[in-house]
């Protein structure tokens, strides 16, 4: 085919990763996006084969072994990614996002093989870029790898002197770059690759648990430059593009993630000449929660199907019922089934919880009581918490000498997902801890509940 | 000019025809006023209170020399005859009952204005009393209906059990009956409420509660106000409303058509599906009764059903009521009044003075009462 | 116009539709997205392919089927794995 | 086994101990339940209901052979020497004042249980018959507020001029005060609130009204309640309160400390501030008065001024006092009660049944009362 | 300087355009949104007096008269957008447009007449289109500016056969530019320039006055489309990116722009074919009110600085009394002094408002009385009337013989400006019109009450 | 990558951001966001000065001199009436 049309229909996959961006952000059409990804990567994935320099030089050298790698490479991604469970899909994203950036490594090499002495300035930095970073991502990626799988501790790895090392290394291979650039050769880039490897663990070994996922977000961006990189050298604009998408994209994304952790990429990034070993040592004494934003709890209650809400005393204190109403209404609208679940001695007085809600013209057939509620749970999608502890706190059942033991309770840890909305792990009336709220499925939203129900239902509204 | 507001004579009457706070107003226009001693008594204002703003406090006749007299309920035909000629009065006149008064009045050459006759167009809403006071009523028929009631209103949901909400259902949502269905539902009961007018529907909507809809056309008079049933309709609308009585556990009636009894919504038969402990509020009782054995003044039992009839209501939320009352008749008074001569000057091109002069000039002006208009 | 500002321009105007095009992402997809995003680069596999075309040694031969390898791991097991990660947000309602 | 309940035959009371939906279930679990002829009547409950649900009605005596008494009040001590030994009875029954019935019941062999004794903990809140009887005379509070006010209770812009709402003031914001809060907040009142309690301020919040903040330590006692205040608290506190309660149209008051005389919290003199046709609604009149003056089952007027004394206040809710106290004692009993061999088993180790049984055993159990414990 | 610095302080100016229309898009950043583009327009001008293809080919030819011709255009633009009063501003863009439609006509006939015979067919393509659609953009902007300063009828102008001639000229433009491009040469390029001229005014006749900013919009995407083509003629990157973001930005705001008026594009576009001369004699007939949609409403109320509410029946039909409340507190959080004006029969039972009110927890401190309220509509920004009619109609005051003559209203006609929130122009319970609401300080926004006030709290949120 | 391709692709880019950057834009914000758009388009003076430069003919000249003037019109005016309709949105809260 004409290098035009080739160039057309690489642009027309260029376009095609856009709207698959584009697509990914919203949670309507995120799958449509990844499928059209998908097509544009399997339309300039194809015509590479018809396209060549030379009409006679048509079928592609080497074609056997590139499809036999093609089909290798096949045979062991699809299947890994079908049989990885829901809770190790971030570290295969990451590995593959390492494989990635090794590959982009490897096509700047043999380039850079073939080129010689013959590249120019421009294509020998892009070079070197795109091996030192390719090669940072790959092993970067390998390491948060070990750490998510738990093959290696989720602690920070840090080591005396550890900063020293770091700085070296990064030193280093400023150097051997500078070295390439003066006298190019095989040696220098293939000393300069070793380094980048080894920095690329260095990097990611200080980083926390935690942090890990910022982490493989950013290591994602650093591929898509490499991508870019590589495409200037090829001169295939389809690989800047596409590099360059995803490096901008993947920039925004880690800077979004990173804020919605209140995390500073920052702290994160430069963690290992900051943190002291000593830091380590303190971390993870307090038992991990899973807090999360307004935003995760308006997904998780725009894809239910039945969401039950069990107001308790932190509602009334907060005067949030209106708001409460207003969230139920938005659910109702959407088709979601609503219920509240009211416990009998929820709030400081009886009828407490019914004083309220009929104050925000609640309707009574809503109000559904504990006998009543309570075995719909195991088909409830969310069960949120407004509020509310002692009611729903297990000890009722299983700690003997509790004051609230034998007390029934709303028991909303059959529900699929619990949302606690309080202000801090602070027990309520009965001044017991609350297991639930340490519990895998309990998601916590922090503050005060009606601050926390209106930045709900904006979120809700901006789905 | 001089203004004056006797003691209300009438028994169970507790409002006062002006308030201090008014008359004070009145005064600083530059009329006098007199007041009958302890006349603001029972509605909580004190003769002190008078005296503050200006008012003269009269122990004997305040009557004589009067150019205007204000008061609650007509008065009696002897007061009348001291007025002197010219005079004027406001006050709650029902022409269809009180031919004598007219008369009299007629023959001593007295302007009475009857506030029954205030018509319901939007500029006269300030001065019509029919209305505030039938806000007052409708208020307290549901605070009466929850009192007496042996459950509560609200839902309330409970470690003891869960407490239903009291079913609550309203017949006739004018004034009275839109008030009373907002009392109830502030109370937390489960409302229902039903009237024959078409824009009824609407208006019950408007409150939050649920309106009941029967196969029945719609009945609506003149000036926003009902027409009578004919015997058939009633029958039909009774045999319709049944089942939704029996559901009920406080039922509060304030049908009514102006210059007619009000009509029968209940008979003594509907009321046997009523549970023990139900409460029926008769607000209409005193004009005949919405409700079957109602007796104006008292709680009736029947089958441990209690049959509450409304007397004088609004007197038993004096305070408020007499303050609503007398902003209205000042509302009439200024209406009249030429703020320079400081005197009355009746305008009878307009349609509120038109409407509600009944007797003037020696004439009664109401057709309906034996006089032309 | 140069080559060379063609492709700055091409570059730059990318970078605006990158940032663009997810700066208003929920949290909830910041995970999908990343991955989506992962499989794209993975278009590397078009860059290997003309390399391993070019390769005259074996050494160049051997490395560009490696990358192919590799490219081809992160570009469909990305999608793969992506799609997967958004079956939540199919057959339900909306 | 046979659970009996008999008429209760204190005047004012209104109460039946066992509403017919409970003594079915009951009956459904194989026990046997006779009830009093007509004992049901002033709550709503006919003898036909208990009849369905398969109680024995009887016109004789219900306590001979009786293992389980239900009552509201405590029995007579001519009743508790009838009782068979070994007997259990579930009631009211204030320690402190009822010495001589303790004794017979010790005397008698016979097992009281006193509803007052159960303790304030999560588990027992649905055998707290205090705070269920609590809950129907603070909401009864309001409405009796409202009732008596010549006022509105909310604000109104109407054409005769703006009705302002009423202003309440909640002295005592336990279970009771807070229903009243809500009640009266319902109602449209601008109600605030005052309590001793450290955590009464975010309760009262909770309510939706406000706090009154007194430069005043807190009070807490054992268990949740209020302690006693000392005579200087006391002055000092009446003294800060005093220009709350001027600016009030209606004060509602339910302090009380578990097992002493209420607390004082408003003199004759404080209440010389109040406009008159205030109203004091005084739910503690029954055990001292939280006000001065106060009479239990009356309403005293001074200066213009209705103060309203509680007697027997949840009686005038009887049919959901009645349902809410019968669920609380069902409750208390199947924690006594052995499903297989459908006896009572009592297990002293129980909290709840340690703290609420006052006599077992020939012995009285409560040291306030000369037993131990 | 170089051409290679140049090209890269071009892309400098075509970010600013990028980051201006960004900025222009909120209300926020609109300003500064519009100053960046100023900045980047100004570096794009300089610095083209600064190149050359050869160094020794600088000054510019011509330089003083292009100078000059500068200063001219200056002199005429700046004093004549600075003048321009609030309402006419319209127009004033709509000339602007044209003029610029214009320019690049001009520029691609020099350009045409420079090349001569030597222009590829790919670049004469380009020219032809600019010329065309330039002149279109001219001319038909000179008749849209007519009609807004309604210095010719805004009603449709529609003659008849008007749709054979419009035909027939578009045909013309086709063959006539087939000519050009078979055969060169300047005549058959004026020739198509003049028909072109003609078409342009011939499109834009048939509109109606209410659509006319819609057809602005769209030949503002025109103009752009035609800068865009005249970059690639002239081989200026910044034309082809300036122009291509004009016209695309300019395509989607003429579709929003359709849809928030409730138009069809194509209904416009095609107006002239489909409308008959019999409805434009039916058109008008109807007083033209000013209806407006949720985000309208909002903007408005997110610059006011004090809001007052007016409840009426309606409110309480739609029993809308808790969203009203929570748009109060959103306003009342962003500083804005917000009062409700409740007028004494407002409703249908006296203290009607005040029991909704009450209901959604409406403070009594913010319910200001009729008497207390009037005086303080001088210095309110919107009043909001939600559902009220009589109670804010001015025929109390104007009207004798109305029934509602001779009643107090609350006096909304003071506000700056008045927003009525209602279903339809039906009057209210005194069955009388209210003129107001033909105001043109008054805002319509139609549909139940309590749906349009969800509207405008989201779209409030959103801003 | 020839010329053509590459002014394609940056035409297609720039379609893209002309899209993604005014399609969340509120209805008040229309008008002027139109006339801010009219202006920029203005820039067409570079092309009109570039012209007039090349111009040989004086029907060249005069031709090229009278786009500048119109394109400054365009563009001058524009930005200065686009701040004017802004005005509106300054001095005010937020
Ligand atoms: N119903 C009755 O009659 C009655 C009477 C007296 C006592 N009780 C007792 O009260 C308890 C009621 O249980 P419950 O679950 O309703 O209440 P709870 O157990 O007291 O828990 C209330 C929770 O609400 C949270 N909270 C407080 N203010 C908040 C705010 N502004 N925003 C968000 N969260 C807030 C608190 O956590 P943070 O501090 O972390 O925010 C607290 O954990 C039971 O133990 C019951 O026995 C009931
Ligand atoms: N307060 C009293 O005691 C009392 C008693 C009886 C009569 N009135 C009379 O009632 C009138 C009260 O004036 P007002 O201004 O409150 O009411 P109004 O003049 O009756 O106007 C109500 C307006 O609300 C609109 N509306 C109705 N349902 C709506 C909905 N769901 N969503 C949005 N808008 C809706 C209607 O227009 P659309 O149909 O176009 O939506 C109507 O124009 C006065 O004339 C008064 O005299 C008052
Ligand atoms: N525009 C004004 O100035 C103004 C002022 C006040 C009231 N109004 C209107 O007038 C209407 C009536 O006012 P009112 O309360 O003084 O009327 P009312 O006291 O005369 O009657 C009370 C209600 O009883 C209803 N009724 C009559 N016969 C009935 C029957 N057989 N069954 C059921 N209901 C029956 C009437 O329709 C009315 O709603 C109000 O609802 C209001 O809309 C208008
Ligand atoms: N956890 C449970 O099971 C449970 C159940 C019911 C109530 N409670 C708690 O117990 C508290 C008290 O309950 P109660 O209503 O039965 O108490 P109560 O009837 O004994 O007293 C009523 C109120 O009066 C207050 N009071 C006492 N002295 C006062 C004074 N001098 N001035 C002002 N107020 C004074 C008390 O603090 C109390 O709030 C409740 O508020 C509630 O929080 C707990």
């Amino acid at each position: 085919m004409s290098r035009d049309l080739y160039d057309l229909l690489d642009l027309l996959a260029a376009v095609a990763f856009i709207l698959a961006l584009k697509g990914l952000s919203s949670p309507r059409t995120a799958r449509r996006g990844n499928l059209i990804g998908a097509g544009g990567a399997l339309l300039a994935t194809v015509i590479v084969f018809f396209y060549a320099d030379t009409p006679d030089s048509l079928p592609l050298n080497n074609l056997g072994p590139i499809l036999a790698a093609i089909a290798v490479g096949t045979l062991i991604g699809v299947p890994a990614a079908r049989r990885v469970q829901m809770t190790q899909m971030p570290q295969l994203v990451a590995l593959f996002n390492g494989v990635g950036g090794g590959a982009a490594a490897l096509v700047a090499i043999v380039e850079y093989l073939k080129l010689g002495a013959t590249a120019s300035i421009a294509v020998l930095i892009a070079t070197i870029f795109t091996v030192v970073v390719g090669s940072v991502s790959f092993s970067g990626s390998i390491v948060t790898f070990l750490k998510l799988q738990e093959l290696m501790t989720t602690r920070p790895v840090i080591f005396p002197g550890g900063r020293f090392v770091i700085a070296a290394t990064l030193a280093s291979i400023v150097g051997v770059s500078i070295w390439v650039v003066v006298s190019g050769g095989t040696m220098p880039l293939l000393i300069l690759g070793l380094l980048s490897l080894l920095f690329g663990v260095l990097f990611v070994l200080p980083v926390g648990g935690a942090d890990v996922p910022i982490v493989i977000s950013l290591l994602n961006a650093f591929t898509g430059l490499t991508v870019a990189a590589s495409g200037y050298v090829l001169e295939a604009t389809l690989l800047i593009v596409a590099g360059t998408l995803v490096g901008a994209s993947g920039t925004i994304l880690t800077r979004l993630m990173a804020a919605a952790m209140g995390r500073s990429i920052f702290g994160i990034l430069f963690g290992a000449f900051t943190a002291k070993p000593i830091d380590a040592a303190s971390d993870g004494v307090a038992r991990p929660v899973k807090s999360g934003t307004a935003e995760d709890v308006a997904i998780l209650l725009n894809y239910a199907q039945r969401v039950v809400f069990v107001p308790g005393f932190g509602l009334a204190v907060a005067q949030a019922q209106h708001t409460v109403r207003e969230l139920a209404d938005l659910l109702t609208a959407k088709g979601i089934d609503v219920a509240y679940g009211i416990h009998p001695v929820a709030g400081r007085m009886p009828g407490h919880m019914n004083v309220l809600l009929a104050e925000a013209n609640v309707p009574y057939e809503q109000l559904a009581e504990m006998e009543e509620v309570n075995p719909t749970f195991a088909q409830t999608d969310v069960a949120l918490v407004i509020g509310a502890n002692d009611v729903v706190n297990p000890a009722a059942k299983t700690s003997p000498g509790a004051p609230i033991y034998g007390m029934p309770i709303l028991e909303v840890a059959s529900a699929a997902n619990v949302i606690f909305l309080k202000r801090s792990m602070r027990p309520g009336f009965a001044g017991i801890e609350n297991e639930l709220l340490y519990d895998p499925k309990t998601t916590l939203l922090f503050g005060d509940a009606k601050a926390s129900l209106t930045a709900v239902v904006s979120a809700l509204k901006a789905l | 000019m001089r203004i004056a507001v006797p003691v209300e004579t009438k028994p169970g009457e507790a409002r006062v025809a002006l308030v201090p706070d008014l008359a004070g107003k009145l005064i600083k226009q530059g009329l006098s006023v007199v007041i009958a001693a302890g006349a603001g008594f029972k509605s909580g204002f004190t003769d002190t209170a008078y005296q503050e703003v200006g008012v003269e406090i009269s122990a004997d006749d305040v009557l004589a020399n009067a150019d205007v007299v204000l008061s609650v309920q007509p008065l009696e035909i002897a007061n009348l005859k001291s007025l002197k000629p010219g005079a004027v009065t406001i006050s709650f006149l029902p022409v269809n009952s009180s031919f004598e008064i007219l008369q009299a009045g007629a023959d001593a050459r007295i302007t009475q204005f009857s506030l029954e006759l205030i018509p319901r167009i939007s500029r006269a809403q300030s001065m019509d009393a029919l209305t505030s006071q039938a806000l007052c009523a409708g208020y307290k028929a549901a605070l009466i209906g929850a009192e007496l009631s042996p459950r509560f209103f609200p839902l309330l949901m409970t470690a003891a059990g869960t407490v239903t909400p009291a079913q609550v259902l309203v017949l006739g949502a004018g004034v009275a009956g839109l008030q009373a269905i907002a009392t109830a539902k502030r109370l937390g009961a489960v409302v229902s409420a039903y009237d024959v007018r078409p824009s009824s529907k609407d208006e019950v909507i408007s409150m939050g509660a649920s309106f009941v809809e029967l196969e029945l056309e719609a009945l609506e008079g003149a000036g926003g106000y009902a027409r009578e049933m004919t015997p058939e309709r009633a029958a039909k609308q009774r045999e319709l409303l049944t089942p939704y009585i029996s559901k009920s556990d406080v039922v509060i009636t304030t049908a009514a058509v102006p210059g007619k009894p009000a009509p029968l919504l209940i008979t003594t038969e509907m009321m046997s599906g009523l549970k023990p402990g139900s409460v029926v509020v008769d607000l209409a009782a005193e004009s005949g009764g919405n409700v079957a054995g109602s007796v104006a003044g008292q709680i009736v039992e029947l089958n441990g059903v209690k049959i509450w009839g409304g007397k004088d209501v609004p007197s038993s939320l004096p305070f408020h009521a007499s303050q609503l009352y007398a902003k209205n008749v000042v509302n009439l008074l200024n209406l009249m009044l030429d703020l320079e001569s400081k005197q009355i000057r009746l305008d009878f091109d307009d349609e509120i003075i038109a409407a509600s002069a009944v007797t003037h000039d020696g004439q009664i002006r109401v057709e309906s009462a034996g006089g032309k208009k | 116009m140069s080559d060379l500002i063609a492709l700055v321009s091409i570059f730059v105007l990318a970078v605006f539709i990158g940032f663009e095009v997810v700066s208003k992402v929920s949290t909830t997809l910041h995970t999908p997205l990343m991955s989506g995003a992962n499989a794209i680069h993975g278009v590397i596999l078009v860059g290997a392919i003309i390399v391993a075309d070019h390769s005259k040694t074996t050494l160049e031969l051997v490395l560009s089927l490696v990358a192919i390898v590799l490219a081809t791991i992160n570009m469909v097991g990305g999608f793969v794995v992506t799609d997967r990660m958004l079956e939540m947000f199919k057959g339900k309602k909306k």
